[in-house]
């Protein structure tokens, strides 16, 4: 699974631009936001971690036709099923790619765009923590939605329509924590599920996506 | 037998192609199967190598004992010979590159990056990884498919030898291989299916 | 003759003829009965006034919204273990059902809950987790429509319904913890003792009778098209072959 | 026998149109597939043997 994942960061880097891409989206999707709420500080800074979040779930979203996109155009997918390593954790590999490049760095930069939008001081730490903790169940569903919508036509809009549903929960929770977090309130229980949520996500959704695999691969 | 198919059906989106495919191949052999095209020789391997589900009939072979070869060759364009082959070494758990490198005479091209190569250096990129997977039954779909003369020789050394050391080798191709005295040709005509719908679709009628 | 007989396409739909008047005019009948004593022969609620009334629709339509989403992962679950293409078909016809009745279930929710709560819509747990289904139906649907080859389009649509129930569930209780609960208690909840008064009782229940075998009728139809379509095709292959 | 409704009167009515027109056109749109499904067939079946 390792030799996956490293490769996958090393073509990320070189093509994809590694995280850039990412993090650009998020910083235009945050500086339109006033635009369109308008100035007033007061309720930007009320809605600073609802925003964020969204910000990151749909960064994540963008990219994630690309998981499995190019290779399995290029016949990759085929000789990796064959391989000896079970294609579970070439998906856990990708999704773990996947994270590396965007939910990760999006969770590091995330202060940045807080203070443009006056988050709390306090909610800095919940802000980050939650978005690092939340993102990697945005990573792995997101893998079983790129996996659902392979090699499909017009997949990209189909992507969104299965997904979206999917990143419910993970947004409730992640917010939530976000939210609490910037107002000061004991955040135990929001934290707590989406912790839950997460490694519950990573540790069997990646079994219906290499199944989802499999099937597209005939 | 390194391989034995027995009674093989294949078919693609709910309609059976071949039929009661069935032949066998020792080790140290080679199998031509000949055909036309949209017969199903291609999905015909990948149900042997096990990438698509046959339909019904039998396929004896070793655990992990296929390498595929086919038209899309798994080739990142952005990595360097060396990283593409690296990479699939890592996989396949075998740490001689170096080998395979000079059985399809890459070494020069070693830190070049495969998105520069020519489509016939490419094809001989993703032959070398058939190299590396050092399993014994080797599948290739038109592996002489862009390949030069000089590649092509270059091509039946290779599996020769793959024979010599015990290999075995089942090709799907239009040209001509000459691979010597343990090649075996098949003609997979007699095995079209046109009675009509077989799988499970059959429920339907 | 087990039941796993009916799951051959050719005899499910000789068989399905047989029952399909039967349920039909069951449906017929419940729903007009059942609506019609609920609307006329019932007094107002003392709070509700007579927006009671909306009951004999919002809580079939409700309780059937869910146990089609229901009766959709056990279809997957059968066709992905059993391979019974009857299934899988009923499954994809029991969808746009499940669709239509998770809609009235929420239109008729937000009208309900205009007096009470002053407001069209309001983001109550129970009416959400209604729209997040409502969400789920369409990927279903949109996933169907855009696979060519029906045998991996069944198999797609059924992991996607086992991973969707999951996430649906999931999403319930998301939504619960996310904003404390407007709804009425559960009408029908088997635990409580005290339901609906009797007087309600028993239009509401003639009425879910009503809903239940429209939803069976219109899968029975909705299952016999999509075989007719499927062996159209079978067909047409055949003859490709010839 | 007519019925008192009430100052809800417009909610209720318009609850009860709104369902009952959607589900006509769930009825509608079954049967028109359930047709359409039996026209395929009928073809397919003509010309099998053409």
């Amino acid at each position: 699974m390792r030799i996956v994942l490293l490769r996958d960061l090393k073509l990320a880097m070189r093509v994809g631009g590694g995280f850039g891409l990412a993090i650009m989206f998020f910083l235009i999707l945050v500086v339109l936001v006033p635009f369109g709420i308008g100035p007033d500080a007061a309720l930007l800074s009320a809605i600073s971690p609802g925003i964020l979040w969204i910000g990151a779930l749909l960064a994540c979203l963008l990219s994630l036709d690309r998981i499995f996109s190019l290779d399995y155009e290029d016949g990759t997918l085929d000789h990796l099923a064959i391989a000896p390593l079970p294609l579970e954790s070439v998906v856990l590999a990708k999704a773990t790619a996947h994270w590396l490049t965007t939910g990760l760095p999006l969770g590091l930069i995330s202060p940045l765009l807080g203070l443009m939008l006056g988050l709390p001081i306090e909610g800095y730490l919940w802000l980050v923590l939650s978005l690092v903790l939340g993102t990697p169940a945005l990573s792995v569903i997101g893998t079983f939605g790129a996996a659902l919508t392979l090699g499909l036509k017009r997949g990209g809009l189909l992507l969104s329509v299965l997904v979206l549903p999917l990143y419910g929960p993970t947004l409730i929770f992640g917010a939530e924590v976000a939210r609490r977090g910037s107002a000061g309130i004991e955040l135990q229980t929001p934290l707590l599920m989406l912790l839950g949520l997460s490694f519950g996500v990573m540790a069997i959704l990646p079994f219906a996506s290499a199944a989802v695999l499999r099937i597209n691969l005939r | 037998m390194v391989l034995s198919v027995l009674d093989l059906c294949v078919s693609r989106s709910s309609q059976v192609l071949l039929a009661n495919v069935s032949f066998e191949l020792a080790a140290g052999q080679a199998l031509i199967l000949k055909g036309p095209n949209g017969l199903g020789k291609t999905t015909l391997l990948r149900a042997i190598t096990g990438l698509q589900p046959a339909l019904s009939g039998q396929i004896i072979a070793g655990e992990d004992s296929f390498a595929y070869a086919a038209h899309a060759d798994g080739v990142k364009p952005s990595l360097t010979v060396a990283e593409n082959l690296q990479f699939w070494a890592d996989i396949f758990d075998n740490q001689d590159i170096s080998s395979a490198l000079s059985a399809f005479d890459l070494n020069e091209l070693k830190s070049r990056f495969a998105g520069m190569l020519s489509a016939g250096q490419k094809r001989r990129l993703g032959l070398a990884r058939m190299l590396i997977t050092n399993r014994p039954v080797w599948v290739l779909d038109e592996p002489s498919v862009s390949l030069d003369k000089a590649s092509i020789t270059q091509l039946e050394e290779v599996i020769k030898q793959h024979l010599q050391n015990g290999g075995a080798a089942l090709i799907v191709t239009h040209g001509h291989l000459d691979l010597g005295s343990s090649c075996r040709t098949l003609s997979l005509d007699r095995y079209k299916f046109n009675r009509g719908v077989y799988d499970d679709a059959e429920a339907f009628l | 003759m087990s039941l796993w007989e009916y799951a051959n396409p050719v005899k499910f739909l000789n068989l399905s003829t047989r029952a399909l008047p039967w349920v039909s005019a069951l449906s017929v009948i419940c729903l007009i009965v059942g609506l019609i004593w609920g609307f006329f022969f019932t007094p107002d609620d003392y709070r509700m006034g007579s927006t009671v009334k909306i009951i004999y629709i919002h809580v079939p339509a409700a309780l059937m919204a869910i146990n089609s989403w229901f009766m959709m992962l056990v279809a997957s679950l059968i066709w992905l273990i059993r391979r019974h293409h009857v299934s899988a078909l009923a499954a994809k016809a029991a969808a746009p059902v499940g669709l239509v009745m998770t809609l009235i279930a929420l239109i008729t929710g937000a009208i309900w809950g205009q007096p009470m709560w002053g407001t069209w819509w309001a983001w109550d747990p129970r009416l959400t987790s209604f729209l997040i289904l409502f969400q789920f139906y369409i990927g279903y649907l949109a996933l169907w429509k855009s696979i060519e080859n029906p045998d991996s389009a069944a198999d797609l649509t059924s992991i996607l319904c086992i991973v969707g129930s999951v996430f649906a569930v999931l999403s319930r209780y998301a939504v619960n913890f996310w904003n404390q609960g407007l709804h009425q208690g559960a009408s029908l909840s088997l635990d409580k003792e005290k339901n609906v008064a009797d007087v309600f009782y028993q239009p509401l229940l003639l009425s879910i009778a009503g809903f239940v075998f429209l939803f069976l009728t219109l899968v029975l139809i909705g299952t016999r098209s999509e075989i007719r379509i499927r062996r159209a095709s079978v067909i047409a292959a055949r003859k490709l072959l010839l | 026998m007519t019925i008192e409704l009430g100052k809800y009167a417009s909610f209720v009515l318009s609850a009860y149109a709104i369902t009952i027109v959607l589900l006509a056109l769930l009825i509608i749109y079954v049967f028109w597939h359930n047709s359409k499904s039996k026209a395929l067939l009928k073809n397919a079946e003509l010309n099998k043997d053409a």
